[in-house]
């Protein structure tokens, strides 16, 4: 037997769905109770059908929680005809009558589905609905569901594991700016990758050869490209005080715009802001391989000393990093595209891998408030391991021993990272 | 006044998109700003075109070297542009699809643009072969980790890495490398593409963090003009 | 909502008046702080939230009931399974491990570190061999278009 | 002609051991220079992995091939739906990385129609609808004449928005796709009667391999909407669908060899189609050589750095 076959074994279970099951029926019952006046008298019962299949039964209406008021869920039992292989159900109609007026066919479902979502409904309109049962033979009518409107909710309470564990972490990352700021001293490990940068810059002032810094091909919303500029953001600082030149090829326009206000204040912030000019930065085109063409172009006819790739790499990784490296530059890669990093790793000097991407200009800067955040972010490490290690330990001993304590610790730590 | 504005921009939209997963009455927020984005970014391009015909009109004025290039970009640029804009050859009236059939647009689409995008990209195979001769090597031991890993994939995914196994008995299938591969797919890998992925999880948080409380703020340029 | 895309567009291109170009960085500010809250929620729940929970699992066995009789009874995973369950979780925590930044690679933390570093250089050399599949696909695709459709070569 | 077996691979002619004599003894060369010490030029390996692939080219050679589970998982879930159901097919990539997927996508598709199910197709790269064209010209014209548009299946055409488009359809499809790709009105397709959103399809398969793709759909539409995901992707983006395998993601068609395995089962399966081409199990030769020689690279490359580095030792 596979894993995925596996069942709960836990006996309540067995009591605890037929106390969902009697509640629903329970409930649904009341509710046709109440809509009786208006609705149960007039059922409309296709008359040839009555002989041939049964409608399903116990439909229930209810509001789809967490939305803005725009669906409501219909479930039933499905017709007491609908059993796989025999098969004599071919599907179901979903009918929908709107502030009383004209049915409307909404959905048409094939056989064994038990519910259905109506979709981009208004919350000022009144809805109801019954589903017809279909057959070669004939078909058969559901009862129909009292009138209600889907309702619009101000919190999604189905997110509340992930604002707390967010909550948490965010907390931590801006407890630890908070603490850094305050003066606290904070210790954070070498990142080999980001030691190189400024002997890279150096070996470019010696070689009396440009830098070329490549942000990856996407745009501006993409978190990458932002992770790159934010580091372009300390080498510019470092390239103005060596005062080596700086090419920067871009693939987008808004890119061209932002990297051009980074460099700009990372020369101000060298005290050079006269060294700055536009041209340090020009935007080639958004196509990707006309774009690698062109990069590769430059590489090869300026002979660049070192070669930032930093931020979203495609297919184009390893076509760039062979160039810089038959040109003989200095490569410091990285990039959070994992299918891309084996060739960093292969072709490039140093590389960021994923995390150490995002974490590499809080490293540069060396100012306390951005490694603060790095603290906070181990933190969020700390958790994702401690629940794991526990995790795994709840899980693995719940099912050895079957002790309730480890069920339902493993239920809250599972519960605790469902994010909907 | 020239970094506050723009920072207060930067936290108010943050937290506003961070805390819109939470409120459904809010919920689209993050769907409009995609459009407000493309929006944004289509202006941009005019600052994006203008800034390559500009480097590229100045190289070819100024006869620096290689401008002979110039003219080709610039000659593409134009012709493209005025193929796409002013629908030439198109069949129908100016309203019609830019790529419809028998347009100029299409014709060097298809002739010219698509065949020169997948030749570059068909040269990937070049480099790998290239990268596998000079830069796989094992250095070390986590270099020799990647290699034999990569070994046992591209071996398990030809019937060559079957045959050479097929020896072995029924009980050590999982031995054998296809079977292996898979196990590196599914386990290993797994794992270590988790633990890159929730990495990243948290780098991005943090770098968010960062950019939206403003501790990170060098794109917002120099203090000055 | 259209008006507010259309004038963050226009204000972007105010960065050709030198004068008052600054303003331009308001579009720049609006599109970054987007991002980072759009994306902050986005990555943390798909990566971090769902990775973790993907990775509690029970490692030796479980409880399965018996289709025919419907007695439920303690199953072991067969040995393959065990070592695979064992290695991603030892995998992930160790890679985890390798990502901290505040405390020095040394001793047990730096051995575990190194285990890490092990499993992210696996994944590595498995994203490789498939990669050198797709990019070699790709070049017989391109010569099959040569030599076949083209020059008609082939068949 | 000689038709034997090596490696467990029919060969159809001579030509097979005159490729494989050629590459060997080019790779002899190689190994006898890295043994002395002697790099070779970029250029000599550039030619080489082109002589490597090209040659096989001109010769057949075919293999049998056994389904993996993550493939047969595909292959079970549209065998084990009740024809009619609604199968979606999205052609996310471009003719750049067609050799690779395409023969999926045909192969799916011919699948499915089989099973009888509707197929809705859809794409989010511009480019994709050339090559749905393909499979509607080699797949439904030449094997399924009497299978009709709108009925059967239907072409919704390309639209531009990437992730945005998925984040839409997941609740609404109309107001994405307000006709097909021939103007016929949403609402009068009869096929997409009672077919709202993607919740209410019973399969989603993305075939594809850049951004967006199978990824997108599994994060926007699969998980949110609750709906079966399943996909062909190109070899280099597997690896990394693997963490959503088995709960998120159904099933996945790796590169070639996936498309393979899926080839071979469906024939298998359906002898009526014995004679049906397969691109992907045809590409697995030259595939297969191509491998052989980037190994055989890794290994010579790492004698000539050891030689190398004894070399420095000793100096």
């Amino acid at each position: 037997m596979t894993k995925h076959q596996r069942k709960d074994r836990h006996s309540r279970v067995g009591p605890a769905t037929l106390l969902i099951t009697v509640s629903v029926f329970f409930t649904a019952s009341l509710s046709l109770a109440q809509s009786e006046p208006t609705v149960s008298d007039s059922v409309p019962v296709d008359s040839q059908a009555v002989a041939s299949i049964a409608p399903v039964t116990s439909l229930i209406v209810e509001d789809f929680k967490y939305d803005d008021g725009e669906k409501l869920l219909l479930s039933w039992i499905p017709s007491i005809d609908d059993v796989p292989e025999v098969g004599r159900i071919t599907g179901y109609e979903v009918y929908r009558i709107t502030d009383g007026g004209e049915p409307e066919k909404i959905g048409d479902l094939v056989a064994g589905k038990n519910s259905y979502e109506d979709d981009g409904l208004s919350r000022e309109s009144q809805y109801q609905y019954y589903v017809v049962a279909l057959s070669d033979g004939g078909s058969a009518m559901s009862v129909m569901t009292a009138p209600s409107s889907p309702e619009r909710e101000w919190i999604n309470f189905g997110r509340t594991n992930l604002f707390l564990v967010a909550l948490i972490i965010g907390g931590a990352i801006i407890f630890f700016i908070g603490s850094a700021r305050r003066g606290k001293k904070l210790f954070v490990r070498k990142i080999a990758g980001l030691e190189a940068v400024d002997e890279a810059i150096g070996r470019a002032t010696e070689m009396g050869r440009p830098i070329l810094f490549i942000p990856g091909i996407r745009d501006m919303d993409d978190v990458q490209t932002l992770a790159a500029l934010t580091i372009l953001g300390r080498v510019a600082e470092q390239v103005a005080n060596y005062d080596v030149q700086i090419r920067m090829p871009v693939s987008r326009s808004l890119v061209m715009t932002a990297a051009r206000e980074t460099i700009k204040a990372g020369f101000q912030t060298a005290g050079r802001p006269d060294a700055y000019n536009d041209d340090m930065v020009n935007y080639v085109t958004d196509e990707q391989f006309g774009y690698v063409a062109a990069v590769d172009g430059v590489m090869v006819r300026e002979k660049p000393a070192t070669v930032f790739l930093l931020g979203a790499f495609f297919a184009e990784s390893l076509i760039l990093a062979e160039t810089g490296n038959s040109v003989g530059a200095i490569q410091i890669a990285g990039t959070a595209r994992p299918a891309q990093l084996p060739f960093f790793v292969a072709a490039c000097d140093f590389t960021l891998i994923g995390e150490e991407l995002f974490a590499a200009s809080a490293y540069l800067s060396g100012e306390p408030k951005a490694l603060g955040s790095l603290k906070g972010q181990d933190v969020g490490k700390g958790i994702a391991m401690a629940a794991i290690l526990i995790g795994v330990a709840s899980a693995t001993l719940a099912e050895l021993t079957g002790w309730g304590a480890m069920t339902s610790l493993l239920e809250i730590m599972k519960g605790l990272f469902s994010s909907q | 006044m020239r970094r506050e504005i723009p920072l207060a921009i930067t936290i108010f939209v943050g937290f506003l998109l961070i805390f819109s997963v939470f409120f459904p009455p809010v919920e689209d927020l993050g769907e409009n700003f995609s459009l407000f984005f493309d929006i944004i970014a289509v202006f941009a391009f005019f600052l994006g075109g203008g800034n390559l015909v500009r480097i590229h009109g100045k190289k070819l004025l100024k006869r620096k070297p290689d401008w002979a290039f110039s003219i080709v970009t610039l000659v593409g640029f134009f012709l493209m542009l005025a193929a796409g804009l002013f629908k030439i050859g198109n069949p129908g009236d100016i309203s019609s699809n830019v790529t419809a059939e028998g347009s100029l647009f299409a014709i060097m689409y298809d002739n010219i643009f698509k065949p020169l995008g997948a030749t570059m990209y068909a040269l990937l195979a070049f480099f790998v072969a290239s990268a596998s001769y000079r830069a796989f090597r094992a250095k070390n031991r986590e270099a020799t980790i990647l290699l034999s890993a990569a070994f046992v994939i591209l071996l398990g995914s030809t019937p060559l890495g079957a045959l050479l196994t097929s020896w072995m008995p029924d009980s050590l299938s999982i031995l054998e490398i296809p079977n292996l591969a898979v196990w590196i797919l599914s386990s290993p890998n797994l794992a270590g593409q988790r633990a890159i992925i929730i990495g990243i999880g948290l780098g991005v948080v943090s770098m968010s963090l960062r950019l939206i409380l403003g501790v990170e703020r060098s794109y917002l340029g120099d203090e000055g003009a | 909502m259209l008006w507010v895309g259309a004038t963050l567009g226009f204000l972007m291109l105010l960065r050709l008046i030198p004068k008052i170009g600054w303003i331009s960085r308001w579009p720049l500010s609006f599109i970054v702080g987007c991002t980072a809250g759009l994306y902050l929620i986005n990555y943390f729940s798909s990566n971090m939230m769902r990775q973790v929970q993907d990775t509690i699992m029970p490692l030796f066995g479980a409880w399965l009931a018996d289709p025919t009789t419907g007695q439920t009874a303690f199953s072991a995973f067969p040995a393959y399974d065990v070592v695979g369950n064992v290695v991603v979780a030892v995998g992930t925590f160790a890679g985890l491990v390798y990502f901290f930044f505040s405390k020095e690679h040394k001793g047990a933390f730096g051995a575990t570190a190194r285990v890490g570093i092990f499993f992210l250089m696996i994944t590595f050399g498995a994203s490789f061999g498939y990669t050198v599949m797709s990019r070699m696909s790709l070049l017989i695709g391109r010569i099959d278009f040569l030599f076949g459709d083209w020059l008609g070569m082939i068949r | 002609m000689w038709n034997g077996h090596i490696w467990g691979m029919k060969v159809h002619n001579l030509g097979v051991i005159l490729v494989l004599l050629v590459i060997g003894s080019g790779l002899l060369w190689l190994l006898a220079r890295a043994l002395r010490g002697k790099e070779v030029d970029r250029r000599v390996i550039f030619a080489f992995i082109f002589v490597s692939v090209a040659a096989p080219l001109l010769i057949t050679m075919t293999f049998t091939f056994r389904a993996t589970p993550i493939v047969e998982a595909v292959f079970d879930k549209i065998e084990s739906l009740p024809p009619g159901s609604h199968v979606l097919i999205s052609y996310d990539f471009d003719p750049a990385m067609a050799p690779e997927v395409q023969p999926m996508a045909n192969v799916l598709t011919r699948h499915a129609l089989v099973r009888n199910h509707k197929v809705i197709f859809m794409c989010l790269f511009a480019t994709g609808q050339g090559q749905l064209n393909v499979t509607l010209r080699d797949v439904i014209a030449a094997d399924f004449p009497d299978k009709l548009d709108g009925i059967d299946y239907v072409n919704l055409g390309y639209k531009a928005g990437n992730e945005g488009v998925l984040n839409v359809i997941v609740s609404d499809f109309k107001k994405m796709f307000p006709t097909d790709v021939n103007t016929v009105p949403f609402d009068s397709i009869e096929l997409l009667d009672g077919i709202k959103s993607c919740k209410d399809l019973d399969l989603v398969i993305s075939i594809g391999g850049g951004l967006p793709g199978l990824k997108e759909w599994i994060l926007f539409v699969g998980d949110p909407g609750g709906v079966p995901t399943a996909g062909g992707v190109a070899a280099v983006v597997a690896p990394q669908l693997y963490p959503y395998y088995p709960r998120q993601l159904l099933g996945l068609l790796g590169g070639v060899k996936g498309a393979a395995e899926y080839e071979s089962h469906f024939r298998e399966r359906y002898p009526q189609f014995d004679d049906m081409p397969t691109p992907a199990i045809i590409m697995m030769g030259p595939q297969t050589i191509a491998h052989i020689v980037i190994m055989s690279f890794i290994v010579i490359g790492n004698i000539l750095y050891f030689r190398e580095r004894r070399k420095g030792r000793r100096v």
